[in-house]
């Protein structure tokens, strides 16, 4: 099998890579370039756990090849904060109680951003089906909503 | 030590407050370390080969093709993880279910395993293994398999509790029984009888981090295990055990932990990967796949259950009964007793009977699940109990009122009550506005009752105060859901200190004593016991030093909002020495301040909830929609209310899901149909409405600050709640779990047809 | 002397009694007596079992004490989630 | 394995007649790295088309709209113009996955992938999509519906790829719609489905219908009768209670995991009477 040699920009910052042909994104995140803020639940496109966004575009990043990425821009949860600055939605999550285990965290940040920048005062039923593709077993998803409500709130007034 | 756990009232300054998590920046940063999170230096990927069968002789297994890939660094059968068990029953089922030895019990069951330099090396390894297989007849159905014709699942088993020793042996491992009175003479004396059969099918945990652990076995002996786990010291004693070693040889570090629920008590892929980085000589990672997650851990039971309950005119319960049939997988459990221990734990009753029966299937081995075995139950309690209160024509709630157990009442599973929650958490969901609010056409009410035991247990913790005054908290109870926040507001309230400055972790099993795990809702119940113990020591410690630097007996010292205190007129000149002071001081007066507890913590103080939900039916479709949703529930005390709420809307989610579309699904062939979260389906965000919540805190008397478990209760009452919603919006009583969408129409299809 | 309700699979291997009167004063005294006089208790003592001494569940701690007159109910160790 | 990008048809056509071992082609991947992650699928070459020149635009023509295989669902609904004539296929493309997948899933894979229950074909199919496939021996045009034989399944060749649909120019008091049933609100695939395209005069009687099902049989459904039943009624009552009839009777559903024979023939003519109302409305009809 032969590697390809990939060049791509990670939360702003050039990177280089060679993966296999038939490695995901995911596991170049996460066993290449060791960022393991990216989750797999389930490699299948089903829970979100390993949510990117990929040139402005959300996406479930076990279900993009690692040789895809090749001149895209790819923003992950490790570039979420800026310097100490935590992004409005990690401080209300934090604020909120919205997680509990914390696994399914960093896919839902990425989510609420990607939904915030499309749609920067969603209702309720925007916020939870713009979220459904993300999975959370711990918390019945009531403060995740909560939290990503007031942070809409706060960044608005930004 | 004297440390007395007896609850005394006061007030408190951190306990109650909702400051932020000390991990929480971690988790938001993407940072926080989980199981899958960990790499070695040289690591091996390892990967589990598992039966296509559900139930299947394993005559032969050919690992030499798969020894000679390039790549490939070990393969194991069972014949690398030894037989060291000495008899005991319980670990033995444990090792035949990390590997099978003589027979694949189900579609799932490891039998063999490999270390490869990559994954895709180990995939293809997988591939070369030959397994000889002699396909045996199956049985996935617990009614089915306590048939007398059913296929033999474990011909060594014969039932267990039966007043004849049984001659055949059977599927059935035990039969139990509890309760008191004469149901009989109770049922005579009832005007009204309501007598149901229920069924629910097998769920899932559904965490979404699956098993992972990265395991490191030196020549020496010594060894590193870490691992996604619910209680480290548990896997430390299990592996070790199972291979063999000394459990101080095994150091187990618990990464964050992705969700557990009773799903991570229980070690399955663990024992596999030291075995595997014992015969390659590197260390091995080992993750499950979700579809491994689903096939081969540890769900919930499936459960076959007969209700009869009966009732005077008055609405006086005078006898009831019930007969459950769990599902334990291949080996034997405890499911169905603990099903007719809880049972009927909510009421007062003269006469009351249960009878459990615990049943072999070809599934993945029962594990815990949140409140094991308790919802089921519930479940067809609850619907039976509401449709009898319709009979006699009284207010479901006032019902449930009227025959509330109480303190002093004797529980239908053997003591009596201290003060407990049900009667309080049904006065406020009568009061409550939800019961009040208007519903639409097609849409109904439902409420429900739930109880668990909640458990205690070993617990260990170390509390060092540093130089500069700050605090590290050591616990041995994983943190799965907040706990090292309400661990850290206990220790700042017990020493009188500002939460910010104390640091909770939960250290590995070589830096601490043994703890159990966290299951039984003892996380914050427990260590916070021990986390109270360990302050109280330390304050002794500082009391003592303060009484050196003012040179006064330790006596005159008294410990008053973080500071000593130095007592009586004569040292009315001496003022306060604040705790910083005195650490500061601390190399000078007798070295490192800190204070230890190890302890068993006891009196968990069982637990009650009330649920309420809206239901809107689509009689055309027979499609769902949660409309409301309220818990209310007992937590004692509430240490750190936001988590609090959190584990009561995470257990009703749960509970949502488990009503009316979490199953697994098997094949005629005995293979599991939907190992996925495509086609085992949790709840996803859009299809839950916000879950609103009610703390009621009626002081535990067996805990300092009164604290009762909360994690599990949540997740009891919620299949019942949603059955009698559904039953009031549409007319049809639902007995089969879950209420999906075809279940439901076929059910108002029956109905209309009359 | 206690009155100990021996309770689920317990009574099974108590030849079938549910209730025994027991002279103990605590936990280690009452499992050394029950184990003597029904050996078939002794491997389920040993795997672990709950102590309900007036209703409070305990563990099997073998200093508790049990108060005079007490009500002691001995259950099955349980699993939990 | 080797994964290639070509910039134009002809290479990615010519690489695919080519391949000697399993050949897939990758255009959103939702489907084709489930499939590979599950060992049902190991290919030898991967083709990525999104590289391809206009392959992944949207064009609308004199004739109707030209929509490039590589175009994600997502882009689809961003479309106002595309929204507008054919709002039932943009909002069954809308359905496939969550919002991750509508990033990357496509329409043409959902109609190669060749699944009973693809969300976007019933709504194609009643929509009188055509797809324009190329191949070795040149380009050829068919109906949507002839692309999957069996689950699973196409009638493409070896080397053949279909790189755009197309979709009719709206002709006036026209609307379409599609409606699934799923137990959850999101996220899982349609137990059953069905797809409505309608025109009416001016009078607003229906004088053209197409109707689709979807996960009712091997293959997404066209039935002819339902059609019949439509044309020439206002959609009274009577014609609804005839539409469910017949659409349950065309069914020719299995048992499986996510529904029964029974649930999916009775709800498949519960959501054509739904889905023909919503059309009807759309259509200017009332």
């Amino acid at each position: 099998m032969a590697g390809v040699a990939v060049s791509t920009t990670i939360n702003g910052d050039h990177v280089e890579y060679l993966c296999q042909p038939d490695e995901t994104l995911l596991e170049v995140l996460r066993d290449r370039l060791g960022l393991t803020g990216a989750k797999e639940g389930c490699g299948t496109g089903d829970c979100g756990a390993c949510s990117v966004i990929v040139d402005n575009r959300l996406v479930c990043s076990c279900l993009v090849l690692g040789a895809e990425a090749e001149g895209r821009q790819i923003e992950t949860i490790e570039g979420m904060a800026h310097g100490d600055q935590l992004h409005p939605l990690q401080q209300k999550f934090l604020e909120h109680a919205a997680l509990q285990c914390g696994i399914c965290t960093p896919g839902f940040l990425i989510a609420a951003k990607d939904l915030l920048a499309k749609n920067p005062s969603p209702t309720e039923e925007e916020i939870r089906f713009g979220l459904a593709g993300n999975l959370c077993r711990c918390t019945g998803y009531d403060k995740i909503v909560r939290a990503v409500q007031d942070a809409a709130n706060v960044m608005k007034g930004a | 030590m004297n440390f007395d756990p007896r609850y005394s009232n006061r007030s408190f300054s951190s306990v109650g407050t909702r400051p932020i998590r000390p991990d929480g920046v971690d988790k938001v940063t993407g940072r926080a370390r989980y199981g899958a999170d960990f790499n070695m230096a040289g690591q091996l990927v390892g990967r589990i080969l598992r039966s296509p069968h559900a139930h299947a002789v394993i005559k032969k297994i050919d690992t030499s093709k798969a020894e000679k890939l390039a790549g490939v660094k070990a393969v194991i059968t069972a014949k690398d993880l030894p037989d060291l068990t000495d008899g005991d029953a319980a670990m033995y089922d444990i090792l035949d279910n990390c590997m099978a030895r003589k027979k694949a019990l189900y579609d799932g069951h490891a039998v063999a395993a490999v270390a490869a330099i990559d994954a895709r090396t180990a995939r293809q390894a997988l591939k070369l293994i030959e397994v000889d297989y002699e396909v045996l007849p199956h049985v996935t159905d617990v009614d089915e398999a306590m048939k007398h014709h059913a296929p033999l699942i474990n011909d060594a088993i014969f039932t267990e509790g039966l007043e004849e020793k049984p001659v055949k042996p059977s599927n059935v491992t035990k039969r139990t029984q509890y309760g008191h009175g004469d149901v009989h003479q109770g049922f005579a004396q009832a005007d009204f009888v309501v007598e149901r059969s229920f069924k629910t099918e097998q769920t899932h945990q559904g965490y979404i981090e699956p098993h992972a652990c990265v395991a490191s076995v030196n020549p020496d002996g010594t060894a590193e295990l870490w691992v996604c786990t619910q209680g480290h010291f548990v896997y430390r004693q299990h592996c070790a055990q199972l291979l063999g070693m000394e459990a101080s040889k095994l150091r187990v570090t618990s990464s964050e932990i992705g969700g557990g629920f009773g799903g991570k008590t229980h070690v399955w892929a663990e024992p596999v990967a030291l075995a595997l980085s014992r015969k390659a000589g590197r260390p091995v990672k080992l993750v499950m796949t979700r579809e491994e997650v689903f096939r081969a851990s540890g769900p919930t039971s499936a459960t076959s259950i007969d209700v009869k309950i009966g009732a005077k005119k008055d609405g006086t319960i005078t006898a009831a009964e019930a007969t459950l049939r769990y599902s334990c997988g291949p080996y034997a459990g405890m499911w169905a007793e603990i099903g007719a221990m809880t049972a009927f734990a909510c009421y007062k009753l003269e006469n009351v009977k249960t009878v459990g029966y615990e049943v072999l299937v070809n599934r993945p081995k029962t594990a815990a699940y949140r409140a094991p075995s308790a919802p089921m139950a519930a479940f067809a309690v609850e619907s039976a109990v509401d449709e009898l209160a319709k009979e006699i024509g009284m207010d479901p709630v006032d019902f449930r009122i009227k025959n509330a157990a109480q303190e002093g009442t004797r529980a239908s599973y053997g003591p009596v009550y201290g003060p407990i929650g049900i009667g309080p958490t049904l006065e406020a969901v009568k009061n409550h506005p939800h019961m009040k609010a208007p519903l639409g056409l097609n849409q109904g009410r439902g409420m429900a009752c739930g109880f668990w035991f909640n458990f205690g247990g070993q617990t260990c913790t170390d509390l060092n105060i540093g130089m500069d005054g700050s605090v590290s908290l050591a616990v041995g109870t994983v943190d799965v859901g907040g706990s090292r926040a309400s661990l850290s507001l206990v220790a700042a309230e017990e020493l009188g200190i500002d939460y910010s400055h104390v640091k909770a972790i939960v250290a590995d099993t070589s830096s601490l004593g043994y703890n159990d795990m966290t299951d039984g809702s003892r996380g914050t119940f427990s260590s916070s016991m021990a986390t109270i113990s360990a302050a109280r020591n330390a304050i002794k410690v500082l009391r003592e030093r303060a009484a050196q630097m003012w040179d006064i007996g330790v006596d005159d010292v008294a410990w008053e909002k973080g500071h000593a205190v130095a007592k009586g007129e004569k040292h009315g000149n001496l003022g306060k020495l604040s705790l910083k002071e005195i650490a500061a001081a601390s190399g000078k007066t007798g070295g490192p301040i800190a204070g230890h507890s190890e302890l068993v913590a006891d009196g968990a103080g069982v637990s009650f909830a009330t649920h309420i939900c809206d239901i809107e039916v689509d009689p055309e479709t027979g499609s769902t929609r949660v409309l409301r949703y309220t818990v209310v529930q007992d937590a004692g005390k509430a240490v750190h209310p936001t988590y609090v709420e959190g584990q009561y809307q995470g257990g009703a989610a749960q509970g949502i899901g488990w009503a009316l579309n979490e199953e697994y699904i098997y094949g005629k062939d005995g293979r599991l149909q939907n190992p996925g979260f495509l086609d085992y389906r949790i709840p996803v965000c859009s299809d839950l409405p916000m879950i609103d919540t009610q703390i009621l805190e009626i002081p535990n008397p067996n805990h300092p600050y009164g604290v009762r478990g909360v994690g599990e209760t949540s997740i009891v009452p919620p299949l019942a709640a949603i059955a009698n919603a559904v039953s009031n919006a549409v007319g049809v009583r639902m007995s089969h779990i879950p209420m999906s969408p075809p279940r439901i129409l076929a059910a108002l299809e029956a109905e209309r047809e009359g | 002397m206690v009155e100990v309700t021996l309770w689920g699979s317990l009574g099974a291997a108590a030849g079938g009694q549910s209730k025994l009167d027991i002279e103990a004063k605590d936990i280690r005294e009452l499992f050394r007596k029950l184990a003597e006089q029904y050996p078939a208790l002794e491997p389920l003592i040993d795997r672990g079992i709950a102590v309900a001494i007036d209703g409070t569940i305990y563990r099997d701690t073998w200093s508790k004490e049990l108060p005079e007159g007490a009500e002691i109910f001995l259950l099955p160790r349980l699993a939990g989630g | 394995m080797r994964y290639i990008r070509p910039l134009s048809i002809e290479d990615a056509v010519g690489e695919l007649a080519r391949a000697v071992g399993p050949a897939a082609i990758l255009a959103g991947g939702s489907d084709l790295l489930v499939r590979m992650k599950g060992g049902f699928i190991e290919p030898e070459l991967i083709v990525d088309i999104k590289a391809i020149n206009g392959l992944s635009d949207i064009q609308e023509t004199a004739d109707g709209f030209r929509i490039g295989a590589a175009v994600p669902c997502a882009v689809l609904g961003e479309n106002k113009a595309l929204r507008k004539a054919w709002p039932g296929v943009v909002e069954a493309a809308k359905l496939i996955g969550s919002k991750q997948v509508q990033g990357r899933c496509t329409i043409v894979g959902n109609l190669c992938n060749a699944s009973p229950a693809a969300d976007s074909v019933p709504a194609l199919v009643a929509a009188g999509a055509k797809a324009v496939i190329a191949g070795p021996s040149g380009k050829r045009t068919i109906a949507v519906e002839s692309v999957p034989t069996g689950p699973g399944r196409t009638s493409l060749a070896k080397g053949e790829i279909v790189e755009a649909i197309l979709l009719d120019k709206r002709a006036p008091n026209s609307g379409d719609a599609y409606q699934r049933f799923i137990p959850r609100t999101e996220m899982d695939i349609a137990v059953v489905s069905a797809g409505v395209n309608l025109t009416l005069d001016e009078h607003g009687v229906i004088k053209a219908a197409r109707v689709a099902l979807g996960a009712a049989a091997p293959t997404v459904l066209l039935v002819a009768e339902a059609a019949q039943v439509l044309v020439g009624s206002k959609l009274d009552e009577a014609t609804l209670e005839r539409l469910a009839k017949v659409c349950s009777g065309a069914c020719r559903p299995i048992d499986d995991k996510r529904g029964t024979i029974e649930f999916r023939r009775k709800v498949a003519g519960v959501l054509a009477k739904r889905v023909a109302a919503t059309a009807y409305e759309r259509a200017g009809g009332k």
